[in-house]
């Protein structure tokens, strides 16, 4: 899917809870997500914290189609 | 090594390797599919998933090495998915049946001598 | 290879008409609602019929085959009906043809018809794998159909469109009368001019592997045209598209694989192996509540997901970002898919459409989410 | 180094009085063969069978075919670590008895596959069928060991070809095909303007039933290494490999590698042919990341342009192929590679177990899952009934008239990922 619209002109980001599935379908602009049942939530955390949580993961998502890239690119905290 | 874990359908295997942690599951099916969940849990495979070169679903027994890690190793999960798509492949082609005890056993320990050459390293 | 199959099906035809004892190669015909000549998208919905000889394109291909062949029968059925009634679809076709017991089938020519030409390659399939039959088809090769189904008959190359009927038709019957005179056994792709349906058969080269690899590499190192004898599998990769310049004027959509659809599930997509995707309006919706919202997603628990959808689609913070400034505008409408089970073609079939749909509408940029 | 190897040329093989070659026909005096191959008092029983191209005759299953061959020069001898010492070979003059094969065969465990059919459609597949073949049936005593009972007969098939080998020792060669390959910085210097080229020879090596010997060291104990083509010409690898019949190199194949011949023909005037890397095909992961970083270092240490690579087996090989393309594609090494194909009795599924795009120059050897139905033979050598368990065979493989339906994986070399055969395949 993510290809398909990318190869129609638009960027896309993938935020995917499985980042090498992510990779192995083609997204070029990959955000990890939290987990399987809630990609963009966390149920032990309070309404806040949660949407909060869920504005965070957003934002990286603009964030990644607002950067230019060259290959797949996953856009993670940690550094390594 | 001791953080290693074999999953084993190949009784030989158990009775072999005491001291290692061993999960003995019950089919060759069974086998892939264990080692690919760990996978998904950020285990990576140590072995092969296809070493040797009897045919898969052809030896009724396979054990395969993981060990812990940090992250999700992807070329461990392309490489079991791989593997598990070319059992399914023998699979279709390959009519199950019975082996005598004799052959049984032969597989068991080609098996083992696989594994065994894996550890030695 | 003919002879042979004639024989083994005669041995189980109990109960069905004698077989035709003239020599001519007895063909169905397969076509959708349009070129079967009933009718537009209104017709789609019809299930699957059996009409005597040929129909449409059928009676150009019928003509020139002349004496080597005939199409005794055309198999109908509307697109929207055949993909969303699969199994059913399916079995009854599967049935007509055993009843009928044709040497050939002819499916479309189906062009850039993605539902036609996923169609025309599932009856393909049928016919090959459960019946022993021999497809002949004609396809727009970026046509879904053909990279799903391309090792079930043999597919010539079409335009994007009907107005390549003029050479499919011609294109369809040269293998035809190949596949006549050779008894079956047609040759390579470039021999008989079909698609690579992408079968590995063995040879005997003129020269042997050694000596071939050696001529590959002096060529390779040459800088010469070379051609693999294994075309390694394809790695469809696309180029990443340039980044947002000003999101505040970007245009959003948001996509997701993971099922999310209004309660009751209007369109059933289905919890796994999902033939269908939903497109569904977000006019007004500031958050995707439990009382409104579920989703259809087989592969996970789904209580984290019913209970608050936006935990797998995030409108209600996208329309904080929007009231901020952040994005330009939320579109108002998503779409969704089941992930799980759902084959790669026809996911890519899927997914064109989807495309399509958000380029119309002047989406700037999409965030897919997938459980 | 400079290598010889004088070929004799057999046109027949028959048993006699005294084993020698006359009139290119090779006597063997069975007593004597018997008495030398027969000391280890682990064996019960050896049978010889000698049969000829055309034969209605099937051998089953195989478990290595072996050239007949003698020193008659120079350091070193025939089978260095097992039948001579460790010393080098690659230089001096080889006698070899072309034409003529020594093929083993017995039960070592109860699944064993090999076929060579001598005619009919089957020996079209086998490139064994064409040789005068003395066959080697040989029991061991019943508590033998699997690993032993390989050894055994391992030793029974060199020691044969070996005896044989002698006969040729003071005969006067039909050919005489000379071989050089220098240290490696004349080497560079003699043909600086051409590429340079190379070869990556992978090596079966993961236990019982899958090891090749080199000088007679297991070589899943080795890390890559360089070896001059006279060397292995001569004798220095050989195989202890008894699975996958299609795609194992026996031992004859290793002595007559079609790669090094073929290399050898435009060295010097299309290119420099600088030398062999061989490399293992071990069980871990780890090993075949270290084993293709070693190939490629090498690679990139010799200075080689351009390399073909082969390979044997098939799984997890796959991932030693791909981490050898990739890594010698990224030293800007143009590889082309040797392997077959398991793409299933209808050809639809994916041919390898592993895939990436710098594998763009690939020769293939066949799909090994391609069935073919052999017709029955007058006489059977070995255990027909194993056809059933072999490797490739299945249910109901073996008919009632002694005709069998198979996988041509269960020919002997077959689909040799070599480049010795010239059965290949193609898209339809």
């Amino acid at each position: 899917m993510v290809k398909e619209i990318e190869r129609a002109g638009i960027p896309v980001v993938h935020v995917a809870t499985v980042v090498p599935i992510s990779m192995t379908v083609g997204a070029n602009r990959i955000v990890p997500a939290v987990a399987i049942p809630h990609p963009l939530g966390q149920p032990d955390l309070g309404e806040t914290e949660e949407k909060q949580l869920r504005k965070d993961i957003v934002e990286k998502a603009l964030i990644a189609l607002q950067t230019d890239i060259n290959e797949q690119t996953v856009f993670s905290d940690d550094k390594e | 090594m001791k953080d290693l874990v074999i999953i084993t359908n190949n009784p030989k295997i158990k009775e072999k390797f005491e001291e290692l942690k061993i999960d003995f599951v019950d089919n060759l099916s069974d086998v892939y599919s264990k080692s690919r969940d760990l996978v998904h849990q950020d285990w990576k495979l140590m072995s092969h998933p296809l070493a040797g070169s009897v045919k898969p679903a052809q030896n009724p027994y396979r054990s395969i090495i993981l060990a812990p890690t940090k992250k999700l190793d992807f070329y461990s999960l392309n490489t079991i998915e791989n593997a598990i798509q070319k059992l399914n492949q023998f699979k279709k082609d390959h009519k199950k049946r019975e082996y005598s005890q004799k052959i049984k056993e032969d597989y068991q320990v080609i098996d083992l001598t696989l594994i065994n050459s894996a550890l030695k390293n | 290879m003919l002879e042979g199959k004639k024989t083994a099906i005669l041995g189980d035809r109990d109960g069905i008409p004698g077989p035709d004892m003239s020599n001519k190669l007895k063909i169905v015909h397969y076509l959708n609602q349009f070129f079967g000549q009933i009718g537009g998208e209104d017709k789609a919905g019809i299930p699957p019929r059996r009409e005597d000889g040929p129909i449409g394109p059928g009676a150009a291909l019928n003509n020139s085959l002349g004496e080597d062949a005939e199409i005794v029968n055309t198999i109908i059925c509307g697109d929207t009906f055949f993909n969303e009634n699969l199994e059913e679809s399916k079995s009854e076709i599967k049935k007509m043809l055993k009843a009928i017991n044709p040497d050939l089938l002819i499916a479309g020519p189906a062009f850039n018809a993605g539902r036609y030409g996923v169609a025309c390659g599932t009856v393909a399939e049928i016919a090959k794998t459960e019946l022993g039959i021999d497809v002949v088809s004609g396809i727009y090769p970026e046509n879904p159909g053909y990279e799903m189904f391309k090792q079930y008959a043999y597919f010539v190359e079409t335009s994007d469109s009907a107005a390549g009927m003029r050479s499919a038709i011609p294109d369809m019957i040269k293998i035809v009368k190949s596949y006549i005179d050779k008894n079956g056994e047609l040759g390579s792709p470039e021999e008989e001019g079909y698609m690579p349906r992408g079968i590995r058969k063995n040879i005997f080269a003129e020269e042997r592997g050694a000596a071939r690899a050696i001529k590959m590499m002096l060529k390779k190192l040459e800088g010469e045209d070379f051609e693999t004898e294994y075309p390694m599998p394809v790695f469809d990769r696309v180029d990443p598209v340039d980044p947002i310049k000003d999101m505040p004027k970007t245009k959003v959509a948001l996509v997701t694989s993971g099922g999310i659809v209004p309660k009751g599930n209007p369109d059933h997509i289905e919890s796994s192996s999902a033939s269908k995707y939903g497109e569904y309006s977000l006019e007004g919706v500031m958050d995707l509540d439990e009382e409104n919202y579920e989703t259809a997603h087989g592969g996970y628990d789904p209580v984290c997901a019913n209970k608050d959808a936006d935990r797998v689609l995030p409108v209600d913070v996208m329309r904080d970002l929007e009231k901020e400034g952040v994005i330009g505008e939320l579109h108002n409408k998503f779409y969704t898919t089941v992930g799980n089970g759902t084959s790669v073609a026809n996911a890519k079939a899927y997914a064109q459409e989807i495309a399509e749909n958000l380029l119309a509408d002047g989406v700037q940029a999409v965030i897919l989410t997938s459980t | 180094m400079q290598l010889e190897l004088g070929k004799i040329k057999i046109e027949d093989i028959q048993f006699a009085a005294e084993t020698k070659v006359f009139d290119s026909t090779l006597f063997i005096n069975q007593e004597e063969l018997l008495e030398i191959i027969g000391e280890d008092s682990r064996i019960t029983n050896i049978n010889l069978d000698i049969v000829h191209p055309g034969d209605s005759v099937r051998i089953i299953p195989v478990k290595d075919v072996i050239e007949p061959r003698v020193k008659v020069k120079g350091p070193g001898g025939v089978f260095p670590g097992f039948i001579s010492s460790e010393e080098m070979v690659g230089s001096g003059r080889t006698h070899v008895l072309k034409g003529a094969a020594v093929v083993t065969t017995g039960e070592i465990v109860g699944f064993q596959e090999g076929i060579i059919d001598m005619s009919g459609p089957g020996a079209e597949y086998t490139p064994f069928s064409r040789f005068h073949n003395l066959v080697v049936d040989c029991d061991v005593k019943e508590n033998i060991k699997q690993h032993e009972h390989e050894e055994i007969l391992r030793m029974v098939g060199l020691k044969t070809a070996s005896y044989l080998g002698k006969a040729a020792k003071d005969v006067e060669p039909d050919e005489l095909e000379t071989y050089e390959h220098k240290p490696f910085v004349e080497a560079a210097a003699d043909y600086p303007s051409l590429p340079k080229v190379g070869y990556v020879y992978m090596l079966q090596s993961q236990g019982l039933l899958h090891d090749t010997y080199v000088y007679g060291v297991d070589a899943k104990e080795i890390l890559p290494t360089l070896m001059s083509p006279t060397e292995i010409m001569d004798g220095a690898i050989l195989s202890g490999n008894c699975v996958s019949a299609c795609d194992k190199n026996a031992t004859y194949v290793h002595q007559n590698n079609p790669v090094i011949e073929e290399l050898y023909k435009y060295h010097g005037e299309k290119y420099n042919f600088m030398g062999v890397i061989i490399t293992n095909e071990n069980v871990t992961l780890a090993d075949k990341e270290r084993s293709s970083n070693f190939t490629a270092k090498l690679a990139e240490m010799l200075g080689l342009d351009a390399a073909v690579v082969s390979e044997e087996g098939f799984g997890n090989p796959d991932a030693d192929l791909i981490m050898n393309s990739k890594k010698l594609a990224a030293k800007g090494i143009k590889t082309v590679l040797i392997t077959d194909e398991y793409a299933g009795r209808d050809g639809a599924s994916q041919s390898l177990a592993d895939a990436d795009p710098s594998a763009d120059a690939v020769v293939t050897a066949g799909n090994a899952n391609e069935v073919i139905t052999l017709p029955p033979m007058e006489k059977v050598i070995g255990h027909q009934n194993f056809a059933d368990v072999i490797a490739g065979g299945f249910d109901g493989s073996l008919e009632a008239d002694g005709s069998i339906s198979v996988e041509i994986q269960a020919i002997t070399g077959s689909t040799n990922e070599l480049g010795f055969n010239n059965l290949t395949a193609r898209i339809y």
